[in-house]
């Protein structure tokens, strides 16, 4: 596995960066704030991302997609992490992995295709706690004529508030499997959760509502991919993140004055701002790995999703901190962009599991301890 | 060792805890404090209840709104070891402070300590009594900490200073009915010198406060524009041109309080809240957060401590110098990490934008920001109690 | 409780603080270092330090002592800490609680005074895991003729080598138990153990060995309390000695330069100092609420003395390292005293409890975590 | 996406396995690195060991002692990869390096970029069969981190220089053959120039060393002395007052190599260290050590993974020139972090002045002080990655 990017990774980010840039900046991302706008994200610059390949990239080819792997979607990702692109990207990713790994070679095809063309916006609904835990899985599947009928309640579903469909996790005849539940079915509650980070939640309930259960047999192994590829990818628009508030907060450093010096030029400044720089570097490395790992099947690849979503949660915080402080009273109001990404980091480190519980997952099961 | 307790301070105890059931409604008792939960008194006062009105009225009577000011300027004349019980059978109890005022928590202190005796008179009462909302406007845009380099001018006009100028985080500036200032008064002046502290009533033509939004959608701070402002020569504090002072004794006020602030009595421990949220059984699932929990519980007493010991140093005449700049530092920067705790706590549903949590969380990074950022406080430390050497 | 000092105890810290920087300067530890002894501290310094009434001065005036409590004993080992003195102190303070809580009216007699005076070191020893756990007690006492005999091994005990007697913990009759062991006695191994701060300690081994059971029935309660005061007293220590290592570094500071400059200049160091100055300066505050609280009986002692050690095993540890990264290679060379002060803040960091073992105590025990 | 692994790579790492199997003896397999079990070569050798001898001995005739520099001279002629390979089988079968060197972790590669032809053929063959050990002398008493401003000098005699001075924390001299060192040559050029890259025969009057003790006891280090040393001009590495050019190479690669130190082939992890002195029970048992050592565990393998990013950098020709810093910096600074755990994890039993715990932890901090002190590094990245501004 080289952890550089190859050539056809470099092209994808510099379209991705291109248009992203060029379509969704930060301002767009206020301005659908603003507006209060339910949805959260914008429809035209998901068909334009979709356009150019850019929507779960992950998804092969034989399914429709472009086979570029994850590491092309953690890619994009962290561009969109850059400019807080508010588009339904992580939740594409995250059920294309379940669909993938779960469903049937038709239902691979007739789901895929529409998911990469940006068509049809199906969100992955797998927890169920407040913390994420998952481990708990209390939402039932029973068998109802044809098809199945699921009861119980998901929350934190990623881009779930008016999705076509949800991809959703449950006990079936003693195992995971998971589910497709199409909009509007009977027996189905969607509630809308407004987020610090302005993005599109939702919270589910489900009770006795149909739904058709994707492939057969134990989905275990198709909801830790969901997860793991969840988890990097997280890691990846954090680290796009991290990235911008912290080359922002370094531009600032060299225009602010105080004390009739350029702030920048104060040491104590300089060596926090070197550290962060230095985490930074370690920090792409891991993230890189992680999505390396997921491609290539490695034995670890579950692990360094946890390291890395682990690792980007804490240095993310620190860098949304010192970019709050060093751009003093106009970094915490409204009006300035830092607010925003603050709030996006807090939203992202939290889901799929925060540094805390990423650190507890690797002392337990990668070293035993 | 002997204890502090003479008997005579134990039936004030037994006097005030009686007063205090009786007195305090049981409505507005151990309710989360802030938000919109405070009387801030002013001009045009809005009370959030009847009750909290009930109340304020009830303590501003015994001028139990300043308990400790001195009697002759409408305090309530006790001393700092009786003020000390009020306080703690006020926590004991859940009751409200009575009236929420800068005029209280910063005016108040440097009108006694440098106004004259004309303006004691005429302002203390008014605090006092919630007639009067006070802003503080200091910080201007571009200067931030480094109030030195202000640029706010009054005009010398005789019987009165013509000012002009803008400033930024005025606290409560658009809510407010006077505010106290940093102007340059004296244009020939060194930097750091030429600076009036200047009371400046906002009800006139001259002075215009809009609000500022901050990133936890509070609006406590305005801008304040000054054009033409008019201000009476009898409204400089202290003496013409050494504002600095007035303001310096202010800051050290403040800095205490924001650091201070952080163990305040009221509301759960953030041990309290996380068993609560998670249960010991969740807690032990997730080491890392509990460990977390348990470090910012030993560092919150650890200031409740500093502040205990400040209180007795007081009394006994050894405070140092340089304890505010210390709490505030470590005070703003563990109520950053302890809002950031509780938002782990709550996972998910501690995103949500109305959320408390999340208000809280939003709410305190500024701290480490207002009041002198914590840089500053590092630098005074380093120059001022280390004597390290300033780079020329 | 006032957290400032009284007339009395400034007296006796002036006292403490001109004889210790009189008759035991650094110099004068480097020294007994270097010269191998292995007793590792002064017979003359002691003595001179129990005329003073600097030994033990929580011993009560009923029992030969000053009275003075455990606050006066604290300001006696912070000062000890300041020039790191070899002296038996801290296990005269523990031996005294564990023999005033435990011991019959006669044995308080007969024992404290001597101890007071300097002509006899008990020791205390308490542990037997490498890492503290008080909760860990398999020595035995069994009765043997008029007296009791002991079976099991003792680690980390503090200036235990060569020592005149110690004071043991045991399990009799089903309940934890003191016995005070006389040098010399039969079936009684001590070994000496040579620690990186070239303190006295031994490893004891006892294999029926006579003993004198301190008073009667449960002594849980005098090992606690025993407990409370070693953490206190060794949180004192610390505190010297961070404080001391600590303003070595600020002024070697204002003398040091580098690239043209006075090192001290760069605000990169200054705020790394201010924060060291603030930590200590809050610290202060929590040793000396621990030892009032242990004198007055608080009901919170207990947890203040863990708040006390874990506080300043941190601290100490982050001081030290910070007076090495600031001394530069002088700094971490053997001829230089920083070196001294880290080793004595490690391993008094370790004893009865670490930064670790004390949060975990605070957490399960004050908290209910 | 493809792999790096064409099938000849495959092939080689066959053989290597093979080879080095029937020839590490069994004894010195999976040893403790450090202290004093390692071969430094020179003059006077002294082998650990007769194993130690003959797997030297055995690895220098294959050059293996420095596998990837090239065969023209005396190098083992590896290309990188491979080179990996050799590295990684090595640390498979527990396999020590067979000959520890200055002359191969620094002077080798200055040579091999900035030597003259002659240089290169007199020197670097000396060097891959251990017949020279060879020190490092940079700093000087007063000077630190501050490399510019060193004073020992150099005097022009024509066919030589006579090298008058001082020089501190020399890296094995009193034990080495030769030493290169900064001298500085031309004494009219600015500060920063004006310095030589010298090469220093040792065994002559005009030298001496004596060891400094470490808070850790050992003398790996030595104060030099220059009176009167004569050194032939031909000894002069790189161009005459350049020698800054050779050194910023060298400390590049002497950066790198601390920081990647850290996540260290041999020995157990700390996972597993933890695990073997406390037990899982243990651990269970004291939560905030268990969480300690899950931080540095996750630490770790960020580091690792750096290095292994840094190499894949380096066969792509993309490598920040700040990794080096970046890995220096945290390296040092986590392998401080990971000795005192190893501290707490023994507790009392690693107070033992003699244990390897205490010996490793007491080596660990001069790591972040050596090389560039660990503040020198974050100068660099303030200032030549992140161009932040200086204080004129």
């Amino acid at each position: 596995m080289a952890l550089v990017l190859t050539q056809d990774e470099t092209m994808l980010v510099d379209s991705a960066r291109g248009l992203l840039d060029r379509e969704a900046p930060v301002t767009a991302f206020r301005a659908l704030r603003n507006s209060g706008e339910p949805l959260a994200w914008d429809r035209s610059l998901y068909a334009r991302l979709a356009d150019n390949g850019l929507v779960a990239p992950n998804v092969a080819e034989a399914d429709g997609g472009v086979g570029m792997g994850i590491a092309a979607a953690g890619l994009v990702m962290e561009q969109a992490g850059h400019v807080l692109a508010a588009a339904p990207l992580l939740s594409a990713a995250i059920s294309a992995t379940l669909i993938a790994g779960a469903g049937s070679e038709s239902q691979r095809a007739d789901l895929l295709g529409p998911l990469v063309e940006g068509k049809r916006v199906i969100a992955p609904a797998l927890d169920e706690a407040a913390r994420h835990d998952p481990d708990r899985l209390d939402t039932r599947a029973e068998k109802a004529g044809e098809g199945w009928a699921l009861t119980g309640d998901k929350t934190a579903v990623i881009d779930g508030f008016d999705a076509d469909a949800w991809v959703v996790s449950a006990m079936a005849d003693g195992a995971p499997a998971l589910f497709l539940v199409e909009k509007g079915g009977s027996g189905l509650t969607v509630e809308r959760f407004v987020a610090v980070d302005s993005r599109n939640y939702a919270k589910l309930a489900f009770s006795g509502t149909p739904a058709v259960r994707l492939g057969q047999g134990d989905a275990g192994a198709a909801i830790a991919a969901g997860l793991d590829v969840g988890r990097a990818l997280l890691a990846a628009e954090l680290l796009g993140a991290a990235d911008e508030a912290f080359g922002r907060t370094v531009e600032y450093l060299k225009e602010r004055k105080q004390f009739d010096r350029i702030i920048g030029t104060f040491q104590g400044l300089q060596h926090r701002a070197a550290r962060l720089y230095s985490r930074l570097d370690l920090a792409r490395g891991v993230v890189l790995k992680a999505l390396r790992a997921i491609d290539e099947q490695d034995a670890d690849a579950t692990w360094l999703a946890s390291l890395a979503k682990g690792t980007m949660t804490r240095l993310s915080r620190d860098v949304m901190m010192e970019a709050m402080q060093m751009h003093g009273g106009i970094g915490v109001t409204d009006d300035h962009d830092v607010g925003l990404y603050v709030k996006r980091a807090q939203a992202a480190g939290e889901l799929l599991g925060d540094d805390h519980f990423h650190t507890e997952r690797l002392a337990a099961g990668k070293w035993g301890l | 060792m002997a204890t502090q307790a003479a008997p005579t301070l134990e039936d004030f105890r037994q006097e005030v805890r009686t007063w205090l059931e009786a007195n305090c409604p049981a409505s507005i008792r151990n309710k989360p404090r802030g938000m919109d939960t405070s009387f801030w008194g002013g001009r045009n006062p809005v009370y959030p209840s009847d009750d909290h009105k009930l109340w304020f009225e009830r303590m501003a009577e015994r001028a139990w709104t300043v308990p400790t000011w001195p009697a002759q300027y409408g305090g309530g004349g006790l001393d700092a070891a009786q003020g000390r019980v009020l306080k703690q059978e006020m926590a004991r109890l859940g009751a409200p402070e009575p009236l929420s005022s800068l005029g209280i928590m910063m005016l108040g202190p440097a009108l006694l300590k440098f106004g004259t005796e004309e303006q004691k008179l005429e302002h203390i009462p008014l605090i006092a009594q919630g007639k009067i909302r006070w802003a503080q406007g200091y910080s201007e845009p571009g200067a931030g900490s480094d109030l030195a380099s202000l640029t706010t001018r009054g005009e010398d006009k005789g019987d009165h200073f013509l000012v002009n100028g803008q400033k930024i985080w005025t606290t409560y500036g658009h809510k407010a009915d006077m505010i106290f200032t940093l102007v340059r008064t004296e244009p020939d002046a060194p930097k750091h010198q030429g600076i009036s502290f200047l009371l400046i009533d906002m009800a006139q033509d001259g002075v215009n406060a809009s609000p500022i939004r901050m990133i936890s959608g509070n609006e406590h701070f305005s801008q304040t524009f000054f054009d033409d402002a008019v201000v009476p020569m009898a409204n400089v504090v202290g003496e013409r041109g050494k504002g600095w002072d007035v303001a310096k004794y202010l800051l050290t006020f403040e800095r205490s309080m924001m650091g201070e602030s952080i163990g305040g009595a009221a509301g759960k421990t953030l041990a309290e809240s996380a068993l609560e949220m998670l249960g010991k059984d969740g807690l032990a699932r997730e080491p890392g957060l509990r460990g977390e929990v348990t470090e910012i519980m030993m560092e919150t007493w650890g200031i409740q401590i500093a502040s205990e010991r400040l209180f007795d140093q007081g009394k006994a005449g050894q405070v140092s110098p340089f304890s505010p700049n210390v709490l505030k530092l470590l005070g703003t920067e563990l109520a950053t990490r302890r809002t950031r705790a509780m938002m782990s706590l709550g996972g998910f549903d501690n995103l949500a934008v109305d959320g408390r949590d999340a208000y809280e969380w939003l709410q305190a990074p500024p701290n480490c920001i207002a009041g002198g950022s914590n840089e500053v406080q590092m630098n005074v430390i380093s120059k001022r109690a280390l004597e390290l050497p300033e780079h020329k």
